[in-house]
């Protein structure tokens, strides 16, 4: 646990681990896309492809009494914890099989048993409750750290300060994660965000804050091993993590053209973090490529299986509303 | 432990809400209370002793955010405690209802069941006197729209004891919608572990039903009172529950006498009253003998000065004049 | 500046809205417009080539911050500025409410009339399809339950245009609730600078009334269009404004047939459909020749699957086998 | 305008003028209180004995194009800016001749010919409003600056960060005035607040901040023409003003006991502004004397005044809703 950076590097196992979250967040969400396209999936999806980084490192350095709550660009953040793929893909497809039973679809997804506690559709709504489940957990004297994701959107939603203050008084354990993808929908952040930024902000509400290369999924795992191991002794803090999502905003949104130029999606590809993973620790093209095809497989089933499962049947419209 | 069940004694509405925590809180370890000024029992005394009876542990002053208090209320709820959160004017409550509409309400649907809120809000209503408007609003129909929440609405220190306890007991949400009015208002209390809360007959009665819920209850009961004296047998319900609606119990008691008042405290437009009046009269439609009527308060903000503020909302006069109307209803 | 009055043409609901804006901007520079990716015209295309043509000083991306931004907006229209705050989903609307209930609407009553708040909320409102249950709320109900405010429901293309070109013109908060569902409907245009936007009839008949609103006007006209192939005659009426109510429109609407069904997108539970129903049943009471029936929403948070989402609204099939219940009713 | 610190010490008109302004506020709120406990005052009164300097100062700087808007504690706000005190007092008395007509009390005052735009009674509720004004007030070219005020236990309400970034990204002419009176009725700024304060955070949203001494006037006038003046040219603040509320939160409220000793209360009293300026200022006790008596006076009269003023009459009730 207390390896260093360059230390990490030399772990062959955990690299062919989070490769392999990585390459799986990244086949589902292209699948998820087009199945969407192909009329398999309603209203929306939000893909976080050229993000994985964030959802594999974060939630690489938890443990399993950690808990995860996320917002509407969610899946990776999921599959990262082992929600398994077809209840996901499920889910996405409406099926009553769905990791929420095909109630909550591709903006709502839980897996209470893997401590997955949620994704919230409301832009730092989230934020809050991360930090009563960690009141939670230190009141039960649990050990537990929450985690919880948001984008850099949410950074000007004022209950997000507010939860930190909370935080930062109560010294709750708790990691407040910005993924900072450069935009909320259309607008760049230095349009929405005045000042220095949302680490910045942090320390002034009193709690540690970390700002990390995104697409390094070496360093977010690094970073979120020294932020979960604070907060699990009561230091809260905010990481934020750079990163850029290489498609349009939600399903059918242009990736660029309208509030960015192809050149900036064309050099942010450049960085792919999957790509410098590989690179990093020296992954032969050999394995990569097997695990390419297995993650493939794997997400090629679950839509399978997706596609073949049951929709809900008509109790379940009254089923678990109150009492 | 403060015994239970047999001792009958004369509090507050206020005293009994404190209570009600204090005994529930000793028989229950994951009951924490959240909320400002709460600690020393501030402004109304809902909590008074709690902090040196329970430790700051289980009785958490929080700073003015009202809207990450209430998130922190769903998280921890979700995380297996119990809190309680106080919010001491529902005009404060906007400020939370992001996380009280759309998420405690919501999680569990949106989760198919795997996900339970198990929290409880407890919230001021109504005018406190020449508060004005910001200070003196009536949220309960807004809430009580809500599918995912249950929303009671006492009448006495009795019932505030009994929704509190009950409501401490569930899986799922509840708001305890405390009207301001009657916080003062002394009434026998028997401590019970396990009261159910469903809609009561307050007062006998065979020539009218009056349909009432938190202050409005002992409004109606005053007018029956005066009516009485003339001759007039009212039949009070109080609702107690607002969601879920008791919708047999408002059928029977309309059905008992074909003339029936609601009594609401909010606008007459979109507040409680039209929709229990549209149960009662779909519910009673072939016994009816008059319209049901509803006496509801004045469609204004709360104004500051007195003598104004004592116009808007619903009087034992009011009830009395709209049980009069249906009373002496001749259809033509 | 583009002709009105005479042309008519042939556009959605949400062009509708984009043109009356454009239209109103263009009379008045008072009128900013604040909103989200509001630039770009993003996610409908309700503000589509505003910023081009009025500039970024009009047009104001702002932050995702709903409550500044609804604070913001009152504090501009206080100032003399007539700001357009816009919200594409209901849901994150309760960000806003204490600024939009507790200051917006009461400051020019707290005030004695110094203070005018002459905001517009533009809100989309119910479901979108597979949304969730966070993005397909209905909150018509708890808006217009507060003084205050106007809240109009516009049902087609024309109707939003009318409505957003006379909120621009009031001194005093209006909501617009525009119904996502009709975003993409298209209906004739006739451009006005000075529309009313009273409640009206849709369409005749004299067999029943249906009362609607929003998207429950088209719904209800193809249930008339169904029912009228069988010989009943409905008459429709799109309310428009829930706030004020039009009460004398509805009287006359359900006393002109005496069979009266409310349809409202919301729980049938302190929704809308309780209230316009039992003005319609006092209003009516001596002529009804049923009682009147309500068609609302399920009272379920909206489920995401498909399959489950179509049984939770109201359809032309619920309101023609309303419409049949009324006129087929017989008093025993 | 570009007078020093001690310049303005040394310009005994100034001097003057903010004695008789903290003084008058000083009385009026005795006398309120007074009147509260003697059944002419119905509702509740929020007093700011102890905090008239912040009023004073931050008031006295303004122009009249500029506008001001207060919370809970806003009786001094008003008087600082020339609200009449007969108004004022008939206000809080329930008269249809009072400020706000006898609809808005101690907690809703308005008069909006001084451009005091309102007292709003939900906490941190005014400060977004004040963007607004200042956004108004800068796309109008207008010149004028929006001032708001409001307490510490605000400062953690999230819409006043949301209000401080938007007032950062439009640079807009506003200073927004944090009364840190020490207590938010009995919550210690230290158990509400984490980090370094509301100042810090300021800086954090990219706004300027000052930290001042709220019982030094001439500190407190001196800060405020400087924070007037860059908001002018589209650069916002927050100003911190270090204060103590004398008496209990509200009405009936014991001054200590609970939440503060006694002691506490008098150490602060032994710094109080009125005595502080007639040091600083040189004032002569007869010259003292005599604007004490005088604002006495006309406080007497007001309330005079108020008690045989009318109550609102039944069409009030409708008067001023909608349309
Ligand atoms: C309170 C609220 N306002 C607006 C929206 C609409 N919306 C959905 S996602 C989004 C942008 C979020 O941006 P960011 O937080 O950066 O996350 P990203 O989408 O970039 O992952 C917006 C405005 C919302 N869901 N909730
Ligand atoms: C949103 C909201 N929550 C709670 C209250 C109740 N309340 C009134 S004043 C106050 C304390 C405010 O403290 P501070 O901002 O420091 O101002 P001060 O009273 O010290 O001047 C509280 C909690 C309120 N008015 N609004
Ligand atoms: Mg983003
Ligand atoms: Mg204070």
């Amino acid at each position: 646990m207390t390896a260093t950076l360059d230390g990490l590097r030399a772990d062959s196992d955990l690299a062919l681990d989070l490769y392999e979250t990585m390459a799986l967040i990244r086949r589902f969400e292209e699948f998820a896309y087009r199945a969407y396209e192909e009329g398999d999936i309603s209203g929306t999806v939000h893909v976080s492809i050229g993000q994985e980084a964030v959802a594999a490192g974060m939630i690489g350095a938890l443990e399993d009494r950690d808990k995860i709550i996320s917002h509407h660009r969610g899946h990776g953040h999921a599959i990262a914890r082992g929600v398994p793929v077809e209840s996901l893909m499920a889910e996405l497809c409406g099926r009553s099989s769905g990791s929420s039973g095909g109630k909550g679809g591709s903006m709502h997804i839980t897996d209470i048993e893997r401590g997955f506690l949620g994704t919230m559709a409301v832009v730092g709504s989230a934020v809050p409750i991360a930090a009563g489940v960690a009141l939670a957990s230190k009141l039960k004297g649990a050990g537990g750290v929450c985690v919880v994701f948001f984008g850099d959107g949410a950074v000007n939603q004022g209950v997000v300060y507010e939860s930190f203050n909370l935080a930062g008084l109560w010294s709750l354990p708790v990691v407040f994660v910005c993924e900072n993808n450069s935009y909320a929908i259309t607008m760049p952040v230095a349009e929405s965000t005045a000042g220095p930024g949302v680490a910045a902000r942090a320390r002034a509400f009193g709690i540690r804050d970390y700002v990390v290369d995104g697409q390094d999924v070496l360093e977010v795992y690094d970073t979120a091993r020294r932020a979960v191991e604070h907060a699990r002794r009561g230091e809260p803090s905010v990481v934020e993590a750079l990163t850029y999502r290489y498609m349009g905003h939600s399903r059918g949104d242009p990736p660029h053209g309208l509030y960015r130029v192809k050149e900036e999606v064309e050099a942010w590809r450049q960085r792919d973090p999957i790509a410098i993973l590989a690179a990093r620790a020296g992954l032969s093209p050999a394995a990569a490529d097997e695990i390419t095809e297995r993650v493939e497989a794997k997400v090629e089933q679950a839509l399978a299986y997706a596609r073949g499962a049951a929709e809900p049947g008509d109790p379940a419209l009254y089923r678990d509303i109150w009492g | 432990m403060i015994a239970t069940g047999s001792l009958v004694e004369e509090v507050t509405f206020v005293e009994a809400v404190c209570a009600a925590q204090r005994d529930a809180m000793a028989e229950d370890d994951s009951i924490v209370l959240l909320g400002q000024d709460i600690v020393a029992g501030f402004p109304f005394g809902a909590t008074k002793g709690l902090a040196e009876a329970f430790g700051s542990d289980r009785v958490l002053n929080t700073p003015i955010s009202e809207s990450a208090t209430m998130g922190c209320g769903v998280g921890a709820a979700v995380a297996g405690l119990r809190p309680v959160v106080e919010v001491d004017f529902a005009g404060f409550l906007y400020l939370g209802l992001d996380q009280l509409l759309n998420n405690a309400a919501k999680m569990r649907y949106m989760s198919s069941g795997q996900i339970r809120v198990p929290l409880v809000v407890r919230v001021g209503q109504g005018p406190l006197g020449s508060f004005a408007a910001q200070h003196s609003q009536s949220l309960h129909a807004l809430l009580s729209a809500t599918p995912g929440m249950a929303v009671l609405a006492p009448s006495d220190a009795q019932s505030a004891y009994d929704c509190i306890r009950w409501a401490l007991k569930q899986q799922d949400p509840v708001v305890v919608c405390e009207d301001l009015r009657i916080y003062r208002a002394k009434g026998p209390l028997r401590r019970s572990a396990a009261p159910s809360v469903g809609a009561r007959q307050a007062r006998a009665g065979t020539d009218a039903t009056v349909l009432a819920y938190g202050a409005g209850t002992g409004i109606a009961a005053r007018a029956a009172d005066r009516l009485s004296r003339d001759g007039v047998e009212v039949q009070v319900v109080d609702l107690v529950s607002l969601a879920p609606l008791d919708v047999s119990a408002i059928a029977v008691a309309a059905r008992s006498t074909g003339r029936v008042v609601c009594l609401a405290d909010d606008s007459p437009f979109f507040g409680v009253g039209p929709t229990i009046a549209s149960i009662a009269t779909c519910e009673a439609w072939d016994v009816l003998a008059a319209p049901v009527l509803t006496v509801s308060a004045k469609p204004v903000p709360a104004p500051y000065s007195e003598r104004l503020e004592a116009q808007v909302y619903p009087t034992e006069q009011s009830v009395e004049v709209a049980v009069r109307q249906v009373v002496d209803w001749v259809e033509d």
